[in-house]
C-alpha cells in the first residue's frame, strides 16, 4: 500500500499543483474582459493564458486526478497491491514530461491555439507533441485498469467486480475509445503539417474528429465524481448504497452513450448534413438517462443514511445527514450545480435551440459550472477523503475544508450565472477583451464585472485547499484506509454482463460505427474536400521556411 | 444495520428528485418556448 | 430484482418518458417552424475565393433572387468580414452564404438565431425571416488568431418597402463611417 | 443475504436484450433524422431519397446561388495554392542575390537602409514579398517603376529575390512570436496608436495591426512591419484608404485603412517605423 499511496499522491501534487497556478490565469482572464483594468492587459497574453488554462484544467488536472483516483481506488477496493506498479511510474513519468513540454511551448508563445487546437492554425509542434505524449502516457493506466480488474476477477471466479473497481475500468475504457478522437486528429491532421510533411491541414476533418473526445472527455472528468456518489458518499453520510446493479447499469450506460453523441458540438458546422447531427443529438438525450437516475439513486441512498439517523417524514432525513463531512457537504453542493448546469445542458443538446447559445458565454458557463463546478468539488472532497488514507496523517482542519468548499461553490455561481446570461445577450467566447462603448456590447459590462468577483472568490478557495492539503502533510499520524459503501442488498452473484464490457465496448463500436461511419467517411469517399494552407500562430522563426516543403500535396 | 434500512420504496428520495427533475422539464420548456422561439426561425 | 431495484427500473421508466417529452418538442417544433442547426454541406476552395466564382469581391453582399428572397455573400477572414457592414431587408427570406478564406471562425447575429461556423473548404448557409429592423452586431465567436476579438461587422435590417432594387447583378452593401 | 433473490438474469438475455435496444435505438434515430425531418415543410417535396440525400447534407440546389453575378473584379492574381507555396519555397538565396544588385539603388544595400518612402526588404517575408512583385508585375499594385522592373522577372527569379531577401539581417527584425508581456496593450492603453496596434478597435472592425503584422503575431502574405519605413508605410495605408492600392485580397487592408482616420494612420506609422 506505501508503494501505491506515493504514487497517487505523485499524481495529485501535479494535478493540484497546476492547478492552484491556472485558477489564477482563470481570474485574470475575467479581469481583463470585464470593465476593469487589469495588469498585463495584453491580448496576445490573453490568448496564451487561455490556452494554458484550458490545456492544465482539461488535460492536465484531470488526467491525473483520475489516474491518481483510480489507483487508489483500485488497490484499495480490490485488497491487492497493483499489478504493474513499475508501469504506472513510467506512465507517470510520461505524462509529466508531456505536460512539461506542452506548458513550456504555451508559455513561449507558439502555442496560443486554446486547448482544443483549432486546424488549421498551427501552433508549435513541441506543443502537439506534449499533449499527445501526456493523452498517450496515460493509456498505460488505462491497460494497468483493465488488467487488474481481469486479474482479480480469474482470482475470484463468479463473484461480482467490486463497485468503486468496476466503475474505475468503465472510466478507462471511456477515456480510451474517447481519446481515439484526438489522436487520429493530431496524427491524422496536424502532425502532418506540424511537422513540414504537407502545408494542408482539413479543418473539416479535424472537427470532426475532434468531437469523438469533445464530449466524452467530460464524462471522463465527471466519473471520479460519480464514483464517489456511488461508493464514498453513502458511508460518509452513514447509510448503505441504494442499489448496486444499477449503480453498474449507469456507469455501463456512461460508457456506451458518451461516446457517439460528439456531434451536438457541431450543430453549427457546414461540414454535416442534418441528419446525422440529429441523430447524435438523439442519442445525446440516453447519455442524460445515466445522470437522471443517479439524481434519484443518490437522494434514496442519503435517505437511508438520514432514517438511520433518525430522520422521519417525507423530508424529515435531509436535515440529519451529516452536512458537516465535506463528502456529504461536497455532494450536496455538487447536486445544486449539477441540475443548474444541467438545464443549460439540455438547452445546448436540443438540435435547433444550439443556435440560441452556440459558442457564446453560456456555453463557457455551461461548462464552468457542470465540470469546474459540480466535479472539481467532488475533486476536493475525493482528495479530503484519500489525504490521510495515502499520507497516514488525519486531516487538518475540517472547519477550512467546509469554508473552501462553500467558497468554490459560491465563487463558481457568481461567475457561471453572469455568463449564462451574457451568452443569451450574445456575448462570444473567447475574446480578451470588449469595447465597452458598442451598444451591444455595453449591456455585459455589470455581468462581466461581477464575475471578477466570483473569480477571485475561487481564486481564495483555491488557496485554501492548497493550505488544507499542504497543512494535513504534518498531520497527526493516523491509519485510515477507504471504506467503500456496502449496498443496501450486496449481490452475491451478478450476470456477467453486468460484470464486466465484452458486451458494451461491443455496442460501443456499433454505435459509432452507426454515428460517425458516414460523417468520417464522407471526408474520404463522398466529398472533395479542400484542405486549407496551416496558419501557424506565431511567426516562423526562419520566414523562408514557411511554407512549404511537398509542392505535390 | 441491516436490520434497520427500510426496505421499502424511498418515498422522500423519490419526492426530492421528482421536484428537481420536474423543475428541470419546466425550465427546459419556458427556454425553448420563452426564449428560443421568439427569436426566429433559422434552418 | 429486490424491491430497490424495482424502484430504479420505474424512475427509469420515467425519466425515459420525460426525456421523449422533449424529445416530442423538438420534433414537433422542428417540423412546423422549418427548424433545424444550419447544415449545408458544399465545398469550395478557400485559396481562391477572390480569383473567380461565387465569392469574388464583386459579388459580396445583398443581392436579389428571382423569387424576392434576398441571398447575402460574404466572407470570413483573418480578421474581418468582407464585407464587414450589410443591409438586408425585414419580413424577407434571407439566405447568408459564408465561407472562409483561412482559419475556422463564427457568424453570429446577437439577438437572433442566426449562429453557424464558418470553417474553410465549406460555404456554410444560413436562412432566416427577420421581423425586427434595426442594427445588429455581428461578432466572430469562434477562436480565429490573435486578432479575433476586434473581428466585428454589423448588419442593419432596414423595412422591406425601403430595400432598393437591386438589378440580376446588382449587389448592396452598406455605407460605413 | 437476501432470502427473496431471484434468480439472476442469464447473461444471453442481457445480451439479446442489449442488441435489441441498440438497434430499436438506431433504427428510430435514423427514421426520425432522415425521414421525417428531411421532410420538413417549407422547403419542395423531397421524396423518400430526397430526404435522406438532404439529411446527409447533398442538397439538390446549389445552381442557383450560383446563377447571375456581377463582372468578377479581382484584387490580386496571387492565391495561395500550394503551387504557389511551392514556388515561393523553391526560392534560391544565391540566384537571388545577383538580381538583387539592381534592387540596391532604391532599397539600400542587401535591402538594408532604404531611401524614404521606399520599404526596407532586408528580413520581409517572403511569401509578403513574392505577392507584392507577382501583383507590380500584373499591374494589380500600380507603381510606375515597380511595374516595369517586375515585368522583367520570371516566377521563378522572384520567389529568388524574395527568399534572398528574406535571409538578410539587419533590416526588419526576426521576429518569432516570443515576446515578454509588458501590459498595457489592451483598450485601456493611454496612447492610441499602442491601442491599435496591439488590442485593435472592436467597435469599428478594426483588427490589431499586430496579429497580421507583427510583432507577436503572424499571418500568410502579411509582412513584417516593426522597423519598416514609417514614411512608406504611411503613404500605403492611405493609398489603401482611398482606394489607389487595391491589391489586398478580399478587402482586408481597405477596409481598416478607411476606418482609420488621417491621425491614426500616422501615429499607426509612426508607432511601426520606431527604431
Amino acid at each position: 500500500m506505501r508503494g501505491i499511496s506515493r504514487l497517487a499522491l505523485a499524481h495529485f501534487a501535479v494535478a493540484f499543483g497546476l492547478f492552484l497556478p491556472s485558477v489564477l490565469l482563470g481570474a485574470w482572464q475575467m479581469l481583463m474582459r470585464s470593465t476593469l483594468s487589469a495588469p498585463l492587459d495584453d491580448p496576445g497574453l490573453y490568448y496564451l493564458s487561455v490556452t494554458l488554462h484550458g490545456t492544465v484544467m482539461a488535460y492536465v488536472l484531470t488526467t491525473f486526478f483520475v489516474m491518481g483516483f483510480g489507483y487508489a481506488v483500485a488497490t484499495s477496493t480490490m485488497g491487492r497491491s497493483l499489478r504493474g506498479l513499475s508501469f504506472a511510474w513510467a506512465g507517470f513519468g510520461i505524462c509529466v514530461v508531456g505536460t512539461l513540454i506542452a506548458a513550456a511551448t504555451i508559455v513561449s508563445g507558439r502555442a496560443s491555439v486554446l486547448y482544443t487546437f483549432y486546424p488549421p492554425l498551427l501552433a508549435s509542434r513541441w506543443y502537439y507533441a506534449g499533449v499527445f505524449l501526456l493523452v498517450g502516457g496515460s493509456m498505460t493506466w488505462v491497460v494497468l485498469m483493465i488488467v487488474n480488474m481481469l486479474a482479480w476477477k480469474r482470482e475470484h471466479r463468479g463473484q461480482p467486480v467490486p463497485l468503486a473497481m468496476f466503475a474505475v475500468t468503465a472510466t478507462a475504457y471511456l477515456w480510451a475509445w474517447s481519446a481515439s478522437g484526438v489522436a487520429a486528429e493530431l496524427i491524422g491532421v496536424v502532425a502532418p503539417a506540424a511537422f513540414g510533411i504537407t502545408t494542408r491541414m482539413d479543418a473539416g476533418l479535424a472537427r470532426t474528429l475532434f468531437s469523438v473526445t469533445l464530449h466524452s472527455i467530460v464524462y471522463f472528468w465527471l466519473m471520479p465524481a460519480y464514483i464517489a456518489f456511488y461508493t464514498l458518499l453513502p458511508t460518509a453520510a452513514g447509510g448503505r448504497l441504494f442499489s448496486d446493479r444499477m449503480a453498474r447499469l449507469v456507469f455501463i450506460m456512461f460508457l456506451v452513450f458518451s461516446l457517439p453523441v460528439g456531434m451536438h458540438h457541431l450543430f453549427a458546422d457546414p461540414e454535416h448534413g442534418e441528419g446525422f447531427k440529429f441523430l447524435q443529438g438523439f442519442f445525446t438525450f440516453f447519455v442524460v438517462l445515466p445522470t437522471l437516475m443517479t439524481v434519484f439513486s443518490i437522494c434514496a441512498s442519503l435517505e437511508i443514511a438520514g432514517r438511520l439517523r433518525g430522520g422521519r417524514g417525507w423530508l424529515g432525513w435531509i436535515a440529519v445527514l451529516p452536512w458537516g463531512e465535506p463528502m456529504v457537504l461536497a455532494t450536496g453542493l455538487s447536486l445544486l450545480m449539477l441540475g443548474l448546469g444541467g438545464l443549460g445542458g439540455l438547452i445546448n443538446m436540443s438540435y435547433a435551440m444550439n443556435s440560441m447559445i452556440h459558442n457564446t458565454s453560456w456555453v463557457t458557463a455551461h461548462f464552468h459550472l457542470i465540470f469546474g463546478g459540480a466535479v472539481v468539488i467532488m475533486y476536493f472532497a475525493i482528495a479530503y477523503e484519500l489525504w490521510p488514507v495515502l499520507t497516514g496523517r488525519a486531516l487538518r482542519s475540517p472547519r477550512l475544508a467546509r469554508w473552501q468548499l462553500w467558497s468554490w461553490f459560491a465563487g463558481m455561481l457568481i461567475v457561471t450565472i453572469p455568463w449564462h446570461i451574457a451568452g443569451l445577450l450574445g456575448q462570444p467566447r473567447r475574446m480578451a477583451l470588449f469595447d465597452y462603448r458598442m451598444p451591444q456590447v455595453a449591456r455585459w459590462a455589470a455581468l462581466d464585472d461581477i464575475s471578477v468577483f466570483g473569480g477571485v472568490l475561487l481564486l481564495v478557495s483555491a488557496l485554501l485547499l492548497a493550505v488544507i492539503l499542504l497543512r494535513s502533510l504534518v498531520g497527526v499520524r493516523t491509519e485510515s484506509s477507504l471504506h467503500f459503501s456496502l449496498a443496501l442488498h450486496p449481490p452475491t452473484r451478478i450476470a456477467p454482463a453486468l460484470n464486466g464490457f465484452a458486451l458494451w465496448n461491443g455496442i460501443v463500436l456499433a454505435l459509432m460505427i452507426a454515428a460517425y461511419g458516414y460523417p468520417i467517411g464522407q471526408f474520404l469517399w463522398v466529398l472533395k474536400p479542400h484542405s486549407a494552407p496551416a496558419y501557424p500562430v506565431s511567426r516562423p522563426s526562419l520566414p523562408p521556411d514557411f511554407p512549404a516543403r511537398d509542392p505535390h500535396q | 444495520m441491516n436490520d434497520s434500512t427500510p426496505d421499502v420504496a424511498p418515498r422522500g428520495a423519490l419526492l426530492v428528485a421528482s421536484i428537481a427533475v420536474a423543475l428541470l422539464l419546466l425550465g427546459w420548456l419556458a427556454f425553448y418556448v420563452l426564449l428560443f422561439l421568439p427569436r426566429g426561425a433559422v434552418g | 430484482m429486490d424491491a430497490a431495484e424495482r424502484t430504479e427500473w420505474h424512475w427509469m421508466a420515467a425519466m425515459l418518458a420525460l426525456l421523449g417529452v422533449m424529445m416530442t418538442v423538438i420534433v414537433v417544433t422542428s417540423l412546423a417552424h422549418a427548424l433545424r442547426p444550419p447544415s449545408n454541406v458544399e465545398t469550395i476552395d478557400p485559396d481562391t475565393l477572390h480569383l473567380a466564382g461565387e465569392f469574388v469581391d464583386s459579388n459580396l453582399g445583398s443581392a436579389r433572387e428571382a423569387d424576392g428572397s434576398v441571398t447575402v455573400r460574404l466572407i470570413a477572414q483573418q480578421y474581418s468580414f468582407a464585407p464587414d457592414c450589410l443591409t438586408v431587408p425585414a419580413d424577407t427570406p434571407v439566405r447568408f452564404r459564408i465561407t472562409s478564406a483561412d482559419v475556422v471562425h463564427g457568424f453570429l447575429l446577437i439577438d437572433t438565431n442566426v449562429n453557424t461556423m464558418v470553417v474553410p473548404g465549406f460555404v456554410a448557409e444560413v436562412r432566416t425571416r427577420f421581423t425586427r429592423p434595426g442594427e445588429y452586431a455581428l461578432p466572430c465567436h469562434e477562436f480565429c488568431g490573435l486578432g479575433h476579438h476586434a473581428m466585428w461587422a454589423h448588419v442593419t435590417v432596414i423595412p422591406r418597402d425601403q430595400f432598393p432594387e437591386l438589378g440580376a447583378t446588382g449587389r448592396l452593401r452598406c455605407a460605413r463611417h | 443475504m437476501n432470502p427473496d433473490e431471484k434468480p439472476i438474469a442469464s447473461d444471453k438475455s442481457w445480451r439479446s436484450r442489449s442488441w435489441l435496444a441498440l438497434a430499436a435505438l438506431v433504427a428510430l434515430s435514423f427514421v426520425l433524422g432522415f425521414v421525417v425531418l428531411g421532410a420538413a415543410p417549407g422547403d419542395t417535396p423531397l421524396g423518400f431519397w430526397g430526404a435522406i440525400c438532404r439529411g446527409l447534407g447533398l442538397a439538390p440546389d446549389r445552381a442557383a446561388a450560383r446563377a447571375a453575378a456581377p463582372v468578377a473584379v479581382v484584387p490580386s492574381l496571387v492565391a495561395w495554392t500550394p503551387a504557389t507555396l511551392a514556388t515561393i519555397a523553391l526560392g534560391r538565396e544565391s540566384r537571388g542575390e545577383f538580381i538583387a544588385l539592381n534592387c540596391s539603388v532604391c532599397h539600400g544595400e542587401r535591402g538594408v537602409n532604404s531611401a524614404p518612402g521606399i520599404p526596407m526588404l532586408a528580413g520581409m517575408d517572403a511569401p509578403a514579398l513574392y505577392k507584392q512583385l507577382a501583383d507590380f508585375r500584373s499591374g494589380k499594385r500600380s507603381s510606375g517603376v515597380m511595374h516595369g522592373i517586375a515585368l522583367a522577372l520570371s516566377d521563378q527569379a522572384a520567389a529568388d529575390v524574395a527568399a534572398y531577401y528574406a535571409r538578410q539581417s539587419g533590416g526588419l527584425p526576426v521576429l518569432t512570436g516570443v515576446s515578454v508581456p509588458s501590459g498595457g496593450h489592451g483598450l485601456q492603453a493611454l496612447d492610441s496608436a499602442t491601442r491599435l496596434v496591439f488590442a485593435g478597435d472592436p467597435a469599428r472592425g478594426i483588427a490589431a495591426c499586430a496579429a497580421c503584422h507583427g510583432p507577436d503575431g503572424y499571418k500568410l502574405g502579411a509582412p513584417a512591419l516593426m522597423s519598416q519605413d514609417s514614411g512608406y508605410l504611411q503613404i500605403q495605408v492611405a493609398a489603401f484608404a482611398q482606394g489607389s492600392r487595391h491589391n489586398d485580397i478580399n478587402e482586408q487592408m481597405r477596409s481598416i485603412a478607411m476606418a482609420l482616420t488621417d491621425a491614426e494612420r500616422l501615429d499607426v506609422a509612426r508607432l511601426y517605423g520606431r527604431r
